[in-house]
Order: C-alpha cells, then structure tokens, then sequence
C-alpha cells in the first residue's frame, strides 16, 4: 500500500494560552499527530502577514494560528488583530489560489489541552485530502512573487 | 549592537531521562545537530537541568568559546531561565540562547519514534538558525511598590495578610461580604481535631480588624485593575452599608431598636435556617462589629414609611445614614493575592436526591450551622417539623466524580462528612450510615479519624445512592426518606429508611471567577479554578507576574492547606517586595526612525500607550518602559519600521526555514 | 392553517393500544392539529430487534425516519414510548458513528431511501406542552372535572436516556398539562419507575411485581387512576389488576388512562371516540368521570 | 462444600477489549464499580448478578459468566442505570450487546422466554414489517411453554371483549430494504468458546 502523505504544519502558537495548552497535552500525555512545528510568539497580534506567507512559499502544506480566547488575551487585545489579519489572509491565499482550509485560526486557552489534539488532528486529515501544496504550481508562482 | 565574531553554537539534546529518550533517538539527534551549520559542540545528557549539566554548557563556552546555546529539553515555560542564568554564569549573555522543547511537543505526545524524532531534529534544525541571530540584551529593571492587595477575606486572605502586615507591608484587604471570615467561620467544628472553628479563626479576625498594616475594605468588589507587577492601580467599589463604619461604636442598639421587634428575613450566614432583621450583623463575631442595612428588606427602602427607630436609637453618633450611596476607591499596589474562595455545589442539581423536593434532605453546610452552638438551632439538630432523627443518611460525592456535574474529587467531603456523622451522633445518638464511593482521608491523623468512627459504629456502606424517595415499600418505611443503594461490598441492593439525609456537596469555583479571572489577567483550569504557573514547582504563582493563589480559589483544600498556602503566597510577595524591583524581559519594540514614514498606524494597535507619535521629526517612538512585548505594532507597521527584541523578522523567518528545509 | 405533524402509530397503537390513538386522533382535531400517518411505515423494531442485529434494528427505525422525510414531514409523531426511544436513539447512533451510518445506508440505499436526521422526532406530550402550550389548553377547555385526584405515570423510555420531551428526574409536563384543565394530580415518586415492559409477558410473576408497586403507591399518594403516555404502560397496568387482586388480596381497581383521553374529554371532544370503552380496569369509575358536562361560564353582569 | 475460585486463565481480556470498542460500550473501562446503575435498577433485586457486578465481569474478561447470566435478560431498557451513571456509561447498551453475543451463540437458559420473545420478533418484523401481537405471543408460549397460555386465557378474554386483540396479521407493501437489512447482519467474532459450544 502506498506511504500516505504526511503534510506539513507550521503552527504559531502565542506564549500565554495555545503555547501552554501545548504544554498541557504533553504533561496530560496526550498523543496526536507529529505534522506539526511550533513557532512560539509572546503574542498571536505579532504574527505578520508575511510570516504565513513565507511558510507557505518555504513549502507548508498548513498553517495554524493559535491564540488567546477573545477578551482573554493577555496583551488585551492582540488576538483581535490576529483575528483581522486572519481574515486579510483568507481572501488573499484564496486569490493566490491555496484553499482556505490551509490557514487556520483557533482560540486555544491553557487549559484546552485536548483541543490541540483535535485541532491538529483535525488539519492534518483536511490537508491529506487536499494533498501538497508544492503541487499546486499557480499558488507556487504567486508566493515567490509576495514572498 | 549585533556583535562580529563568528557564531560557535553548542547543542545540548537532555534526555530527561527516559521522558525524552524513550521516543526521541536522542543519539540520532546529537549527531544530527553536530552537522547543521556553525553547531561546534553537540551533546546529549541525562539530566541538562542539573547541575552536571549546567556545568556542561559552562565549561562548552570556555573551552570551546562557543557564543551561542542550543538545548533541546523540556517547556521554556519550566527552564528558560534556568539555561539563560547558566550561560550568564558562563559568562556569556543570557539571550544568546534558545531552547527546543522536544518534551512536551516531542516526545510526550507522540508515539512512532522516528516520527518523533524526526520532528525534534526540525525543531533542532529551527533553533540552530535562529540563535545564530541573536543578538545581546539586558533585562529591565521595574521597582515595586511595597504595598499589597489581598482578595478575599476568608481564612486564606486573613492568613495571607496578616503574615504580610506581620513584615511590616501595608495590605489592603478587600471583602465582598459584610464581614470576614468566609466558609470557615460557618464551622462549628473542623475535622480532624474536632477543635472549635470559631476559637481558633476569631481571635485572627480581631488581629486583623486592630492590625496597623491592615486597610479592611469590607462589603466592596474589585472593578477594575490597570497597571502591572510593581505597579498596579486597583479601583475597589465599597457598596453602601448605610451605617458609616468609623462613627459606629458596634453597640448594636440599632438592631434592637428595628420596628421589626421579630426577625423575619431568612439569614444567609445561617443558610435561610435562621432568621435576621432588615438591619442586621451577620454573625455575633463579625469583624467589622458594624451592622448593615439590606435595602432589600427595610421598610424605610422599600415605602419610605418608616419611624427610622434606628437612627432615634443611634442618637448623637449620627452613624447611620440612609442616603449613603456606592463610593469608589483607587488604591496602588505592587503585588496581588488572590483568595476569593469557592461556591459549594448547589444540592438541586442532583435531583435524584430530592434536594428542595424533600424538607429533610439537607446540604451540608445546613448542617454545619444546625450542629454550631451559635446557629439557628443553638447546635440541636431537628429536622423542619421539630423532631429528633432517630436515622441519619450521609450522601458522599454530591456532584462530585460525576460527569453530569463535576469531574473533580472534592477533597474535603469525605473528612467534613466523618466530621458532621460523628457530631449528629453526638448530638442525636441516630444511627448514621455514610454511604461512599472511596473514603479519601490522605492526611495527618485523617486515618486515624475514620478508625475513631468505624469503632463508634457509625455504618459505613460503599455504593452509590440511587435515589432518596419517599415511596413506601414496606410499612417500616411509612413517613421516612428512603435511601436505595446497592451495597457493593455486601453484594446486594438495600432500602434504608432514615429521618434525615445529608448531601455532602462538593466544592466549585465561584460564579464570579471568570470576572476575577479577566481582571487580573489570569487563567483558569478546565473546571474553572484559577490555574497555578506550575502544578509543583510554581502551586501559588500565576502566569501574570506580581499575581499570586492562596486557598480554595485555585482548587479544593482543606485549613490546613489553605493556611500553608496563603502563607506561601505571602512570601513569594515578600520575595519580590524585598528585593525591590522585578526585572523586565528585554523583548520590548523600538521604532527604526530612519525607516518610520510617520503613518501612525502603530499608535492605535498598543493597549498600553507605549507608542507615541513625535511630531517635529514626524515619526512615532515607543517608550519602552510602557511596552510588554506583545509585537501587534511589529506586526502592523506597513514599512517594517518596528523591530521587537528576541522577536525579530528575520529570527522568526529563520525559524520558519529551518521548520520546512527537508533533511 | 396550522402545519401538519407526521405520525407513526407504531405497531400497538393499532391493536391493545388502540384507545390511544382513537383519543390522540380526537384530541388533535379538537386542537385542529392534522396528523399525517406515515403510509407503509414499518415496526420500529422495539427493544427486542435490539437484542438480535444492531445494524438491522437501526435500519428499521431509519426506513421510518426516511419515509418521514420524503413525505416532507418535519415532525414525526411517536406516541408508543418505545417507538419515540428507538426512532430518537437511531438518530443519536447514526450521527455518532459513521460506521453504523454507513452500514444502515447501503442497505436502504437500494431502496433509493436515505436517512435523514432533519426529522424531528417527537411524542405527543412535548408537542402538546411545547407547541400547544398549557394557556392554550386551559383557554379551549370545555368540560370541568369531577373525578377523583389522578397519578401521572411517565414510564421510563420517553424521558430516558433523552430529555427533550421531559426531564430524567421528577418530570412534570404532563401533571402541568392537566393541571392547565383543572385535573388534580398527586406527587407519584414512582411516575418514572419501569412498568417491565415485556416483562409480564415473559417473566410473569416479576412484570406482574413490578406493576403492583406503582398501583399501590399511587392508592397511597390517595390517586383514584393513573395516567399514562404508553400503550406498553397502560396495558400493564390495566391488564393485570384482577391477578394482582387475586395474589395479594389487595383491593386494587382503578382506571388506567392515556392523557389523551383525558385532554381530549376536557376539550369537548366526542366521548364515544376517546376509547374509553377499551379500558379493562376501572370500567365503573370511567363511566361516571366521563361525562357531559360542560364549563358553566360565568356571567359577566 | 462448594469451591469458588476463579483462575487467571478462564479470563479472556481480549473479548473485553473487544467488547469496549463496540458502539455505546465504550465506558466499561472508566467504570467506577460505586453501584448506581444497580441501585437505580428496578428489576437488580431479582438478578444472579448486579448490573454493576456485570460490568465487573465483563471488563476482567470472564464471558460465559456475563452470558450465561440472567441479569441480560431481566434488562427492560429502562435506562435508569446510564442516567445514574456518573462515568456516562452506556449500561443499557452493554446489556443488549451481551444479549446479541449470547443470542448468537446461545449462551441462555433452555426454554428461556426472553430471548425467544426477541427470536421471534425478530422472524415476525423481518417478514412481515410489522409484528402483530396475538401471533407473537401464541409463538412465544409454544417455543418457551405452552401452559402460559392457560395463564394468558384472563387476559385474552379482556382484550377480546374491549376490542384490543386483533387476529389480523400486519403487514408493509415494500420488505425490501428490511431483507437486505438482514442480510448486512454480520456475527460478532467467536471468542473463548468452549467445546460444544456452537456459533
């Protein structure tokens, strides 16, 4: 039977809720599924458009952005630009031709340990059905040119 | 400033003894990173949080004058700063250093150890690229203002303050209710020892209403807090007690003088067994000895028609005044503890248990005030209709270990219900039966306390109850609630008739921790209590720094426990008061002027006001005292004029191109 | 023009059950609620089908829910409690495992019938507390009550393991819908303690047990019958007082009715089609409680 | 006297597992073994085994003695145990998967009616679509014991007389799907049979 696809993920996890529910799911020994590498930020507010896109463009089949719950962040209020820039991001990789189901946004507080789990999980099988993004040479194109 | 040699990285994979090296191929992984670019030295160990393996890294840097440090271990959250001292130590500038957590993201959440180990070199592979571009910083530095908020005014919050005030820091020591003393002063009784609740907490509640070091803010709620460790700016609301509490002498003659001569309110202190009149003192001991008025009920509130006995009866003092309105009040200090306690499960929710459907099935705390001298029932214990109990049922895990209510063991139900059977006992001479899933007595002379029971032939059955229901089976059962239980050890199902069940519910957070929670920047744990820094190593800290736990908000505990941990918490305040100023990291942003087109799209993204706008040079500049390091500007400014310590553009791309380069 | 309900009679209601569905018909023309019976709809499969194929025991009640959808319902009615369980479990299990999903598909797939959860399934006292609500009741009501306090017995399937008709614990829907047309009831402890179900058939003397406790606690509450929402209930209890008589030399002889019956009578609908006639307990007492007797309207001077 | 001891190797732990991964099982490991499924069953007092102490034996891997008890078949569904549970515990769900498993390889009690109520509901419904309550009944006395009837005759006669028992034999036009139904029906695996059992 043929080795399955194993997409790559790279998550920005923010250091005070998503990061720790990381934290949490390995100290709970809670096991899923190895696709995807962390990038610890203090804050989802300071992932930058370009972050996602330079992932995508350096061979990302995904990307998850981990945050605060609204109105939990502990900057306030930075989950909320994450959230703008989420939605930015949306419509832009849709016009470059990536499915949206590439990106994903999640609230993630420090005490959803399994929530990781799922979420991973989750992606890794939407992404094995989408297959590589390396294959998809007009979305290819497009990233070198922004990123 | 970036400094010119070229960079000598030492990799150090930890196998945290067999949590990291039974599912990541540690050896794999050293030799992985000795080929990456610019890695000098590569080593595994069992332990790099030891001292032999601190020692390791001090001695790298020497002999091999490596500039910069890589180690793959566990969380940062548990040894950043363990290896970033290490380094400082070796002499080598603490933020030279990244760490891989192989741990936590590796090894304990996945099974397939090539996968594992896969995943740990990437992340390897990821560090080594950042830290080349490191760059030196310095910490901060943030003085403290020495005084302290304690919220909560229970056994945990008097604890707390008075340890404090004992150092000589002033406390400001905010209630919600009327008076201190929280749960612990509705005990008659506490378990093991059987030494009298009261005896041992009034005597503490008087120290802390003559403390000079205590500001006692009772009857008031905390509603806003701005600020950070050091320095935080508290707004506390004082809700109107109609009765000023510097004038009133605490002689009570206003309470005699109500036009209500019977009282005739249900009594919250008394859990609505007892009665109180509209203006009234919660308990005979309460501190402040200053009564309050319920607008609720007072006749003056409620028609405006009333003889105002109270105030004839005050007289000259003039401490009553019932046009007294809400008051704010701001108060500065450098650390907080938080002690605002637990709810205690409501019995309703278990309807199985007839709790409100039955007049004799009581929750626990009821009881707990029937068996007090001081309560409704001068310590008789009766049930609605007058009567002694001649039987006695005790409901153990009321909402606890259940998945249709609460997951968590409560901690105290099993050792708070041997306590109110063997007093009922005492009191009665009823049969009690205890029925139980586990009797949980991990504590010093608990053990003990259960065999003292067991030899007082106190019935102890272990199962579940089914259900308590009044439907008669057999005519012995005519007018009793019976209790239907399988007795599991016997083996059989059993109808129990007694006179009186007593649910002993479990503890919950407070309905307002999501408030409190919000407020001071904190989290909680799934079932909603407030979540600690570290489960062992950080029990009373948070993740907000200045912030610390004391007593039932951060999980079930019994006095004791409560008490060390307030204490506890009181000293980790101490720590930072004493030392005087908290250190800042150093991931703050700062405006590259030459590169700032003065757009000003920053401004608006700081919650802290950090970024100001600079006309005559027609740039913005970020005062970096004010600046926490989120990086939201860094991420919003459009000509990439911003840069964040630790947090760089090219640091974090680096990170990214190690992730996906392919081995 | 009120939208019309679905209705899956089940395999009782058309024979020990039948005075249920004569007065659920009646009650709902009073109330003008069209019922719509599902055409060629099949046995739910009950809780022995359960005992001998899964997948086959959810494919029945799965063939029903489709038939429902075609036809455009999206109510179906099931008045048999266990007929609610079965159709409402099936619905659970089918989204809860893909695997039973699939199984149960392919096999009504040939016969291009698909499951399709959008059904509602529901049991006439939700529809009735919920849709019809108790003011309602109370404004139609055309007959006042002269018999004696009665029992609501809720049995265990409609309100266990699924709580959308009622609560698990001391429901009360059905003791306020008759409370909204003047009926007094009494506190039953056992109003959801199980009848036995198929029990009487095959473990005799237990089912026969079992139906002695409810009656003679609901003579102790002071109830003079006892209400129920089940054909399986009702016959249980109805059918084996004269053997509970003989056995314990109790006197136990009260009516057992469907609370439709009741709610029907009070609406003012036809006596002569509420089934009453059906009852094998109690037949005396029925005849005098169920009379013609209208509410005198007060006068307004 | 009696000996009672139970050897490690009469257990059979891999029927358990398989057991826990079938659909509402799935809770028998989280089992508390408190007793309140037993507690709030009506019909435990008459059982060989508690509902709880059912679970006990099927979650250690002692089979025949979960099948071979009569505690699955006094189970009326009334699911009183799963709305008891404090672990959530399908209870029900795990009676009627034992029922299947002792159905199909005929662990019960000769000439025992419940299983043969569900044996000939099952043949009626498969048939015919619909059951039809006289004939069922008449099949079940004659396979399990003809004399019911003579039991039954009060019975009979009231539903006669009040028009409740109906001869007819219920019917649906299309029996396809439910044929194939049937058909789909696959056995669950033959574990720790004991000679002379037959699958």
């Amino acid at each position: 039977m043929p080795e399955e696809f194993q997409p790559r993920i790279v998550a920005f996890f923010c250091n005070w809720c998503t990061y720790l529910a990381a934290d949490l799911a390995g100290t709970s020994r809670i096991k899923y599924a190895p696709n995807a590498e962390v990038v610890r930020v203090m804050c989802s507010g300071r992932i930058d458009v370009q972050f996602v896109l330079k992932a995508f463009a350096q061979g990302a089949d995904g990307v998850l952005i981990g945050g605060c719950h609204p109105g939990d962040c502990h900057y306030q209020e930075g989950n909320y630009k994450a959230l703008r820039r989420y939605r930015l991001l949306q419509r832009l990789i849709r016009q470059m031709g990536i499915e949206e189901e590439r990106l994903r946004l999640e609230w993630i507080s420090a005490a959803e340990g399994d929530r990781v789990r799922v979420v991973i999980n989750e992606m890794v099988e939407a992404l094995q059905r989408l297959g590589p993004l390396h294959k998809n040479g007009q979305a290819q194109e497009r990233l070198m040119e922004v990123a | 400033m970036p400094d010119r040699n070229p960079v000598r990285i030492g990799v150090y994979t930890c196998h945290c003894g067999t949590n990291i090296a039974a599912t990541v191929d540690v050896k794999a992984l050293a030799e992985f990173a000795a080929a990456l670019p610019g890695v000098v030295v590569s080593r595994e160990y069992k332990y790099m949080c030891s001292d032999p393996g601190q020692d390791l890294i001090r001695h790298d840097i020497r002999d091999h004058d490596l500039n910069r440090i890589v180690v793959a271990s566990c969380s940062p959250h548990l040894h950043e700063h363990t290896f970033r001292t290490a380094l400082k130590v070796g002499g080598l500038n603490p933020y030279y250093f990244h760490m891989v957590n192989i741990r936590e993201q590796a090894s304990w959440v996945h099974e397939n150890k090539a996968q594992a180990t896969r995943k740990a070199k990437d992340l390897v592979r990821a560090a080594v690229c950042r830290v080349a571009l490191h760059e030196p910083l310095e910490r901060g530095r943030v003085a403290i203002h020495p005084d302290v908020l304690v919220l909560g005014g229970g056994i945990a919050g008097i604890h707390a303050a008075l340890t404090l005030a004992n150092a000589g820091k002033h406390v400001y020591l905010v209630e919600k209710e009327p008076t201190i003393g929280g749960h612990m002063a509705k005990f008659d009784k506490t378990f093991p020892t059987l030494d009298c609740a009261a005896c041992i907490l009034t005597p503490k509640m008087s120290a802390v209403r003559s403390h000079p070091n205590i500001t006692l803010l009772t009857y008031s709620e905390v509603t806003k807090v701005d600020g950070y460790v050091g320095n935080y700016k508290i707004t506390v609301l004082r809700h109107p007690r109609y009765i000023d509490e510097d004038l009133c002498a605490g002689c009570l003659e206003c309470l005699e003088a109500c036009v209500y001569k019977q009282a005739k309110v249900p009594d919250e202190f008394n859990m609505g067994l007892g009665k109180r009149k509209p203006i009234y003192i919660p308990f005979p001991q309460a501190v402040p000895q200053v009564p309050v008025i319920d607008p609720e009920t007072c006749i003056q509130f409620k028609s405006g028609k009333c003889k105002k006995t109270c105030i004839e009866a005050c007289g000259e003092r003039h401490a009553i005044n019932l046009q007294a309105e809400a008051t704010t009040q701001e108060i500065e200090v450098g650390t907080v503890i938080l002690a605002t306690g637990f709810r205690a499960f409501d019995a309703a929710r278990a309807p199985g248990y007839g709790y409100g459907r039955y007049p004799n099935v009581y929750a626990a705390l009821e009881v707990e005030r029937m068996v007090n001298a001081s309560g409704p029932t001068a310590g008789e214990v009766i049930l609605r209709d007058g009567r002694r109990p001649q039987a006695v049922g005790i409901i153990h895990c009321v909402g606890s270990r259940d998945e249709n209510t609460n997951r968590w063991c409560s901690r105290v139900c099993c050792m708070y219900s041997l306590k109110l059977a063997h007093l009922i006992k005492e009191h009665t001479g009823a049969e009690v039966f205890n029925f139980y899933i586990d009797i949980r007595t991990p504590g010093k002379g608990f053990e003990e306390f259960y065999q003292k029971l067991l030899t007082e032939r106190v019935h102890f059955i272990r199962g579940r109850v089914a259900e308590v229901t009044d439907w008669v089976f057999d005519p012995s059962e005519d007018g009793k609630l019976v209790i239907r239980v399988e007795d599991t050890l016997a083996g059989f199902v059993r109808r129990i008739p007694v006179d009186m069940v007593v649910l002993a519910t479990g503890l919950e957070p407070r309905a307002d921790a999501p408030e409190v929670r919000r407020l001071f920047n904190i989290s909680c744990a799934s079932e909603g209590f407030f979540l600690e820094r570290h489960p062992k190593l950080a029990p009373v800290n948070t993740f907000t720094d200045g912030v610390f736990l004391a007593g039932c908000c951060q999980g079930p505990k019994d006095i004791p426990d409560t008490v060390a941990q307030a204490g506890a918490a009181a000293a980790e305040a101490l720590a930072l008061i004493d030392a005087g100023y908290v250190e800042t990291e150093p991931n703050t942003a700062r405006v590259i002027e030459e590169i700032c087109c003065g757009c000003k799209t920053c401004n608006s993204m700081c919650p802290y006001h950090a970024i100001s706008f600079v006309g005559e040079i027609h740039k913005s500049r970020i005062n970096e005292v004010l600046c926490k390091g989120c990086g939201t500007c860094v991420a919003a400014c459009p000509s990439g004029a911003i840069r964040q310590n630790l947090f760089e553009d090219d640091q974090i791309y680096a990170e990214i191109e190690g992730i996906l380069t392919h081995a | 023009m009120a939208r019309s309900y679905g209705y899956f009679p089940g395999c009782s209601l058309k024979g020990t059950g039948r005075a249920y569905e004569e007065s659920l018909l009646t009650l709902f023309r009073v109330l003008d609620l069209p019922l719509a019976e599902l055409d060629d709809w099949n046995c739910c499969g009950a809780t022995s089908y359960m005992a001998i194929d899964e997948t086959a025991a959810f494919g029945l009640a799965a063939r029903n829910l489709a038939l429902a959808q075609m036809a455009g319902q999206q109510d179906l009615l099931a008045p048999c409690s266990a007929c609610y369980l079965v159709l409402r479990k099936t619905q659970d299990y089918v989204g809860r495992y893909p695997a039973i999903a699939q199984e149960v598909n392919t096999a009504l797939g040939n016969g291009n019938l698909k499951i399709l959860n959008s059904v509602r399934v529901r049991h006439p006292l939700e529809v009735l507390y919920m849709d019809v609500g108790t003011r309602r009741l109370s404004e139609k009501m055309q007959r006042t009550w002269h018999g004696g306090p009665v029992a609501c017995y809720y049995g265990c399937q409609m309100v266990r393991p699924y709580t959308e008709v009622d609560r698990a614990f001391n429901p009360t829907r059905m003791d306020e819908l008759l409370a909204a047309v003047k009926v007094p009831t009494v506190d039953y402890s056992l109003k959801t303690k199980c009848c036995g179900g198929s029990l009487t058939g095959t473990t005799h003397s237990v089912g026969v047990e079992l139906n002695r406790i409810l009656l003679k606690e609901a003579v102790r509450k002071g109830a003079q019958a006892i209400v129920t929402v089940c054909p399986l209930c009702q016959y249980n209890l109805d059918a084996y007082q004269s053997e509970i008589r003989r056995i314990t030399r109790e006197h136990i002889e009260m009516p057992i009715l469907y609370f439709t019956q009741i709610l029907g009578w009070a609406l003012g609908g036809d006596i002569g089609s509420l089934g009453l006639k059906r009852a094998i307990s109690g037949r005396k007492t029925i005849g005098q409680w169920f009379t013609e007797t209208r509410v005198e309207k007060e006068a307004y001077a | 006297m009696q000996r009672e001891l139970k050897l490690q190797r009469e257990a059979d732990p891999e029927w358990a597992r398989h057991l826990s991964e079938r659909p509402g099982c799935e809770g028998v490991f989280s089992c508390l073994q408190c007793g309140a499924c037993s507690g709030s069953c009506p019909l435990s007092i008459y059982m060989d085994f508690t509902p709880r102490r059912i679970i006990a034996l099927a979650r250690e891997g002692f089979r025949k003695e979960a099948l071979r008890s009569k505690t699955i078949w006094l189970c009326a569904s009334c699911y009183s145990c799963a709305v008891n549970c404090p672990r959530q515990i399908h209870i029900t769900d795990v009676m009627y998967s034992l029922k299947r498993e002792a159905i199909q390889f005929r662990l019960y009690p000769k000439r025992f009616p419940v299983p043969i109520l569900s044996q000939e509901f099952y043949k009626m419904v498969r048939r015919r679509g619909r059951s039809s309550e006289f004939w069922l009944v008449l099949r079940l006395a004659l396979r399990s014991n003809p004399l019911m009837l003579l039991g039954m005759l009060r019975s009979g006669w009231d539903l006669m007389r009040t028009g409740r028992l109906s001869l007819k034999r219920e019917r649906i036009r299309d029996t396809g799907p439910l044929s194939r139904l049937t058909a789909e029906r696959k056995p669950l695996p033959a574990r720790g049979l004991a000679p002379g059992e037959v699958a």
